[in-house]
C-alpha cells in the first residue's frame, strides 16, 4: 500500500474521528443500556432522546478546573490521563476495518497491538500513583497485578489463532477468515478447529473483559470498596480522559475479537462483506461488554487471579496444544 | 477467607474508610491499620450522627417521643414505633385493642420486608451490582406505596399510637398488600435466586466470608439474621413473644454456616416468613376499634420496664425509668446494630479490604440507628 | 477435582441464567414515573404540612385558640394567637405561624385537634432557596384558599 | 425448674445477708419516687409487668461476682443504661442480661454509685459486649469504669467536656 501524506492525515481524522465519536457516544450507550435493563429510561432531557447528552456532558468537564493535590507529582498527575487515551488511538492506525480500510499494514501488527494494550495499564499504575491518595495507590497495585496476570492466558490463545492463519498480520488473518462463518476462526470446521476455538474465543474475551478493567473484573475501579480507585483525586477532563480512554479501550477490545475470531469484515454468509459487517460485530461485542456489566457483582481480586490461574490458564495451555495437533494431523 | 499473616509494623498505613464512603451507607468511620491489601486492625469510629434522642425522650412527654423512633432505624421505622408503643403500654397498662394489634403486626412485617429488600439491594451493591439494586427497588416502591396508603408518610412513619394505631386499613389496602404478595412471590425466583443467589460470582464472594461463631454472637450480644445466621435460634418474635406475634405460625430461619451467605440467605427467606404472617393476619383480622381509650397526659407507675421488639436488624430493646412523671425519667435504647458492629474489628482482622467490605454489608447496618 | 470441574459447569449456568434475565428486562417498557412530565397522585391520608380548614359558609377558620395543638407539637414548631371574639363567648385565631423547618410531620397537631381546623395539606413541591419561606402563615394560606374558591 | 429459679439459686450465694428471698409483689420501695434502692439482693419480678424475670441489686464490688454467675448460666449482655437520680446524689448502672435461644429469662442487675464518685468495675474483660456499651455511659454520664482498656467518648464528640444525660447539664 502507498503511503502518501493525504493518505495519512485522511487517517489521522478519521480515526480521531471515529475515537472521538466513539468515546462519547458509548457513554451514551452505556447509560442507556443500563437504565433498560434496570427498567429505567436513562438520559432523556438534552437533545432527542438525549442524544445530545455526551456534549452537555464534555462542555461540564471541560469547564471545570483540574484540580491538582497538594503534593503530588504535577506532570505525572497530568500525563496519566493523556496515557489513557494515546495507545488506544494508536492502536487503531494497525486494525483492519475492511480490506482496503486500514491505516497502516504492518507485519507484526498483533504484537503492536498487545505492546500498546499493556501500556494501558501504564497509565493506570501512574495516575494512580501520582495521586497521593491511598486509595489509588491500592487500585493501581491492583490494575497491575490483573493486568500482567491476564495477558498471559490472552497470549496463548491469540497464539492458537496465529497458529491457524500463520501470520502475526491482523489483514492475513481476516482474510483468512474469508467466506461465511464456517470459515471464521470460532466456527472454523476446517481442521476440526470449532473444537477448541470457541473455548479461545470464551477465554479471550473474558481477559479482554479483564484487561479493559470492566465489570466484573473493574477490581482498579471499585467503586464500593475504593471509591473511584486511580480516578478518585481526578476531575474534569482528567477523568473525562480516563472515561474515554476506557471506552477507547473497549471498542480496541472489541476490534480484535472481531479480526481474530469473528472474521473481520466478513458477511456470515459469506455475500458481501464489507466494513459495515466490522461495525456491527464490534457493536454486538460492545452491547455485550455493556450488558455483562450491568449484571453481574463484582469479583474479589484474589478470586480473579484464581480463575486467571486455575482456569483460563491451563484451559488456553492445553487448548493450544489440541490446536497444534489438529494442524499438525490434518 | 481470612489469610494469616504477620504485620510487620513498620509497613502498615493507616485507611480512613468514611465518613463519607460508598459502603458505608451512611456516615460510619472504620479507621484500618491495613498491610497491603490486608487489614491489621480496624477500629469502627460511631458518633458522625449522633442526636441524643435519649435526652430528647426526658425532654418530652412519651407521646412527643414517637416521632424521634422513627427516625432511628429509617428502614424499619414501625418496629421501633412498635417497640416504643409497647414500653409505654407496658408501663402505663394500656391494653390495645386486637385489631389495632392486628394491624400493626401488618404493617411491621410489611416494613420489614422493605427493609429487607433495602438491604439486599445495598448489599449487592457492596459487592459491585448495580441492577440487583433497581429490581428490588421496583418491589420496595410497592411496599412504601402501601405503607403511604395507610400511615401517610412513605418512611418515617410515627404511626403508631398509645393503646392503638393512627388510622385503620381499608379494603384497597387490604387487596393491594394481597396483590404485592403475590407479585413479590413470582419475582422472588427470579430476580431474587436466579439473578443473585444462584450467581457464581456471588457465591464466591460471600461464601465463607465473615465467620461469627455463635460463641462470638453470644459474647458480643449479637442478635437478630447475624445471630440466626451463625445458628442460633433466637427470634424476640418467637423466644419472648409480645403483641399478638403467638397467633401466626411462621418459621425462624436459621442457618449454621455462620458466613455471609448464611446471614443472605436468613434475611431472604425470613422475607417470606413474613408474607406469611402477613396473609394468616389478614385473613384472620379481627372487627372492632383500632384505639383504646387512654388518657391524655400518660402517667406511668415509678419503676422499671423493659421491653423488647425484633426489628430487621435484631433485638430493640427500651429500658425505661419512670418516676410517676409526665416525661420518662430514663430511656435507654439498646439497638441492635450497636452491638452488632462492635464485633467487626475482631472478624476482620487479616481479612480482606474486599471481604470486610462485604461482610460489613452483610451486618445491614443503619447507622442513625448506631449513633441514636 | 470434581468440585472445581461443577463450579466450572454450574457457574457458566448460572451465569448465562442471570444474562437471560436482564437481557429479557431489557426489551421491557420502564417502570419509573418521569416526574416533572407525571405528577404521582397523592394518597387521602397523605401527610404534607398542616393547614386550617375553613368554615364551610364563612370562610374563616374553625380555630378556637384553645392551644392544644400547640402544647402537642415535640418541636415547637406552632406559634398562635388569638383575641377576644367581639360580642359572643371563647376566641378567634388572629395569627398561625408554622415554623416548617423543625416540623416532622408526625401529626400530633392534627391529632390533638378537637375542632376540627388543621388537616394535612397535600403539598409536596417545597423547594426555596430561602429559610423563611418555611416560616408559613396558614391564614394567609387559608384567605388564598378562599380566594381560589370565589 | 423455671430457668429464673435456677438462676435465682446460682446468683444468691452471692447474697448471704438474707435480703434475696423477697417474694413477687412485696417491692416496697417501688411506690416512692426515690431510687428503687434495696439492700444488696435478688428479687423475682413478675415478667409481664416489668419486662424482667429477675432484679438483682449489688455492691459495685459484687458486679465481676454476679456477672461471672450469669456468664457460666449463658447469659449475654444485652445493653448498659445510666441513671442519674439528680435528688438522691446517686447513679445508678442497670445491666440487662439476656439467653439468647431457649429457655426466657431476663435479669435486670442494679448497682449504685455515688454522684460524686463514679467509678464500677468494667465488664470488658467477662463479656466483650460491654466495651462498647460501657464507653457509652461513660460518655453520657462521666462514669468511670474501671480496667476498661479504652475508656474514651464513643458517640459524642472526642474533645466534649460535658456529660449530657446527667440531670443538672444545661446544653
Amino acid at each position: 500500500m502507498e503511503t502518501s501524506i493525504w493518505h495519512a492525515l485522511l487517517y489521522l481524522v478519521g480515526i480521531l474521528a471515529f475515537a472521538g465519536l466513539n468515546a462519547a457516544y458509548l457513554g451514551y450507550c452505556e447509560r442507556k443500556g443500563a437504565a433498560r435493563i434496570q427498567r429505567r429510561s436513562g438520559p432523556t432531557e438534552v437533545g432527542y432522546a438525549g442524544l445530545l447528552q455526551p456534549l452537555a456532558d464534555g462542555i461540564k468537564l471541560m469547564s471545570k478546573q483540574l484540580l491538582v493535590p497538594k503534593g503530588v507529582d504535577g506532570i505525572i498527575f497530568r500525563a496519566a490521563p493523556i496515557l489513557a487515551m494515546v495507545p488506544a488511538i494508536t492502536s487503531m492506525a494497525v486494525i483492519p476495518f475492511s480490506g482496503n480500510i486500514q491505516a497502516r499494514a504492518m507485519e507484526l501488527s498483533v504484537l503492536l497491538l498487545f505492546a500498546l494494550a499493556a501500556l494501558a495499564m501504564f497509565a493506570i499504575l501512574l495516575g494512580g500513583w501520582a495521586s497521593g491518595n491511598k486509595y489509588a495507590l491500592i487500585s493501581s497495585t491492583r490494575a497491575v497485578s490483573q493486568t500482567l496476570a491476564y495477558e498471559i492466558p490472552m497470549l496463548f490463545t491469540v497464539i492458537t489463532v496465529v497458529l491457524i492463519s500463520g501470520s502475526l498480520n491482523l489483514q492475513d488473518i481476516a482474510l483468512d477468515q474469508q467466506g461465511g462463518f464456517w470459515r471464521w476462526n470460532i466456527f472454523r470446521i476446517e481442521n476440526g478447529h470449532f473444537l477448541t476455538m470457541w473455548i479461545s474465543f470464551l477465554i479471550f474475551f473474558i481477559c479482554t473483559i479483564a484487561e479493559t478493567n470492566r465489570a466484573p473484573f473493574d477490581m482498579a475501579e471499585a467503586e464500593s470498596e475504593l471509591v473511584a480507585g486511580f480516578m478518585t483525586e481526578y476531575g474534569s477532563m482528567g477523568f473525562g480522559l480516563f472515561m474515554m480512554g476506557e471506552y477507547l479501550n473497549i471498542v480496541v477490545a472489541a476490534c480484535l475479537t472481531t479480526v481474530l475470531f469473528l472474521g473481520g469484515w466478513d458477511c456470515p454468509l459469506g455475500l458481501i462483506p464489507g466494513v459495515w459487517w466490522f461495525l456491527i460485530k464490534i457493536y454486538i461485542l460492545i452491547f455485550t461488554f455493556i450488558w455483562i456489566r450491568w449484571t453481574f457483582p463484582r469479583t474479589q481480586i484474589y478470586k480473579l487471579l484464581n480463575l486467571n490461574w486455575k482456569i483460563l490458564i491451563p484451559f488456553s495451555m492445553v487448548n493450544l496444544l489440541i490446536t497444534a495437533v489438529l494442524i499438525k494431523v490434518f | 477467607m481470612t489469610v494469616p499473616i504477620s504485620p510487620r509494623h513498620d509497613e502498615t498505613f493507616v485507611l480512613n474508610l468514611g465518613p463519607q464512603h460508598p459502603a458505608t451507607h451512611g456516615v460510619l468511620r472504620v479507621k484500618l491499620t491495613m498491610d497491603g491489601e490486608y487489614i491489621v486492625k480496624a477500629e469502627p469510629v460511631l458518633g458522625y450522627i449522633h442526636r441524643m434522642h435519649e435526652k430528647m425522650a426526658e425532654a418530652g412527654t412519651f407521646a412527643q417521643f414517637m416521632p424521634n423512633t422513627a427516625r432511628m432505624d429509617y428502614l424499619h421505622a414501625l418496629a421501633f414505633n412498635h417497640g416504643w408503643a409497647l414500653v409505654v403500654e407496658k408501663a402505663a397498662g394500656i391494653e390495645v385493642p386486637p385489631r389495632a394489634e392486628y394491624i400493626r403486626v401488618i404493617t411491621v412485617e410489611l416494613n420489614r420486608i422493605h427493609s429487607h429488600l433495602l438491604w439486599w439491594a445495598a448489599n449487592l451493591l457492596d459487592l459491585g451490582a448495580f441492577t440487583p439494586l433497581l429490581y428490588a427497588f421496583d418491589d420496595r416502591e410497592q411496599v412504601i406505596d402501601l405503607l403511604e396508603r395507610v400511615t401517610g408518610s412513605r418512611l418515617t412513619y410515627s404511626y403508631m399510637r398509645f393503646g392503638g394505631v393512627l388510622n385503620d386499613i381499608d379494603e384497597d389496602f387490604i387487596a393491594g398488600t394481597r396483590a404485592f404478595l403475590v407479585r413479590l412471590r413470582e419475582r422472588m425466583p427470579v430476580f431474587y435466586h436466579d439473578l443473585v443467589t444462584s450467581n457464581i460470582i456471588f457465591i464466591k464472594r460471600v461464601k465463607d466470608i465473615g465467620i461469627i461463631t455463635p460463641e462470638m454472637c453470644r459474647r458480643y450480644g449479637v442478635t437478630g439474621p447475624v445471630a440466626r445466621g451463625s445458628g442460633i435460634n433466637y427470634d424476640v418474635r418467637k423466644d419472648e413473644p409480645y403483641s399478638v406475634y403467638p397467633h401466626f405460625d411462621f418459621d425462624v430461619p436459621v442457618f449454621h454456616e455462620c458466613d455471609s451467605m448464611a446471614r443472605y440467605m436468613v434475611r431472604v427467606q425470613e422475607m417470606e416468613q413474613s408474607m406469611r404472617i402477613i396473609e394468616q393476619a389478614l385473613d384472620a383480622l379481627p372487627d372492632g376499634p383500632i384505639m383504646a381509650k387512654v388518657p391524655k397526659m400518660l402517667k406511668p407507675e415509678a419503676g422499671y420496664y423493659y421491653s423488647a421488639v425484633e426489628t430487621a436488624r435484631g433485638l430493640l430493646g427500651h429500658r425505661l425509668v419512670c418516676n410517676g412523671d409526665k416525661n420518662p425519667y430514663k430511656l435507654k435504647l439498646r439497638s441492635p446494630t450497636f452491638s452488632n458492629l462492635s464485633l467487626f474489628g475482631e472478624v476482620t482482622q487479616g481479612m480482606l479490604l474486599a471481604d470486610a467490605l462485604a461482610f460489613l454489608g452483610s451486618l445491614d447496618l443503619v447507622i442513625p440507628e448506631i449513633d441514636r | 477435582m470434581s468440585a472445581y470441574w461443577r463450579d466450572i459447569f454450574y457457574g457458566s449456568k448460572s451465569l448465562i441464567k442471570g444474562m437471560l434475565i436482564t437481557g429479557r428486562q431489557f426489551f421491557k417498557p420502564v417502570v419509573t414515573e418521569q416526574y416533572p412530565y407525571e405528577t404521582p397522585t397523592l394518597p387521602p391520608l397523605f401527610r404534607g404540612h398542616i393547614e386550617l380548614i375553613g368554615n364551610a359558609e364563612s370562610g374563616l377558620p374553625n380555630c378556637v385558640v384553645c392551644m392544644m395543638c400547640q402544647r402537642a407539637c415535640p418541636s415547637d414548631c406552632i406559634s398562635l394567637g388569638g383575641k377576644k371574639a367581639e360580642g359572643g363567648k371563647g376566641k378567634v385565631l388572629t395569627s398561625y405561624i408554622l415554623d416548617f423547618t423543625k416540623c416532622s410531620l408526625c401529626g400530633s397537631c392534627v391529632e390533638s385537634c378537637k375542632f376540627d381546623a388543621l388537616r394535612y395539606s397535600h403539598e409536596y413541591n417545597l423547594v426555596s432557596f430561602n429559610k423563611d419561606d418555611f416560616i408559613i402563615d396558614l391564614m394567609k394560606r387559608l384567605e388564598e384558599q378562599n380566594r381560589c374558591k370565589q | 425448674m423455671e430457668r429464673y429459679e435456677k438462676t435465682r439459686s446460682a446468683l444468691s450465694p452471692l447474697f448471704p445477708s438474707g435480703h434475696e428471698s423477697e417474694a413477687v409483689g412485696t417491692e416496697e420501695s417501688e411506690a416512692d419516687s426515690s431510687p428503687q434502692q434495696r439492700l444488696p439482693g435478688v428479687v423475682v419480678t413478675e415478667y409481664s409487668r416489668t419486662g424482667s424475670h429477675l432484679d438483682v441489686v449489688c455492691l459495685p464490688d459484687q458486679l465481676m461476682a454476679v456477672a461471672g454467675v450469669l456468664e457460666d448460666e449463658g447469659f449475654f449482655l444485652e445493653s448498659i443504661a445510666g441513671v442519674d437520680w439528680l435528688e438522691q446524689g446517686q447513679l445508678e448502672i442497670i445491666y440487662d442480661f439476656n439467653l439468647l435461644g431457649g429457655d426466657q429469662c431476663r435479669v435486670m442487675v442494679r448497682t449504685f454509685v455515688d454522684r460524686s464518685e463514679p467509678v464500677v468495675p468494667t465488664l470488658t474483660g467477662i463479656f466483650p459486649a460491654a466495651d462498647w456499651h460501657e464507653r457509652e455511659t461513660f460518655d453520657f454520664y462521666g462514669l468511670h469504669f474501671q480496667g476498661h482498656p479504652d475508656l474514651t467518648r464513643i458517640l459524642l464528640p472526642e474533645d466534649a467536656d460535658y456529660h449530657p444525660l446527667l440531670k443538672d447539664f444545661m446544653p
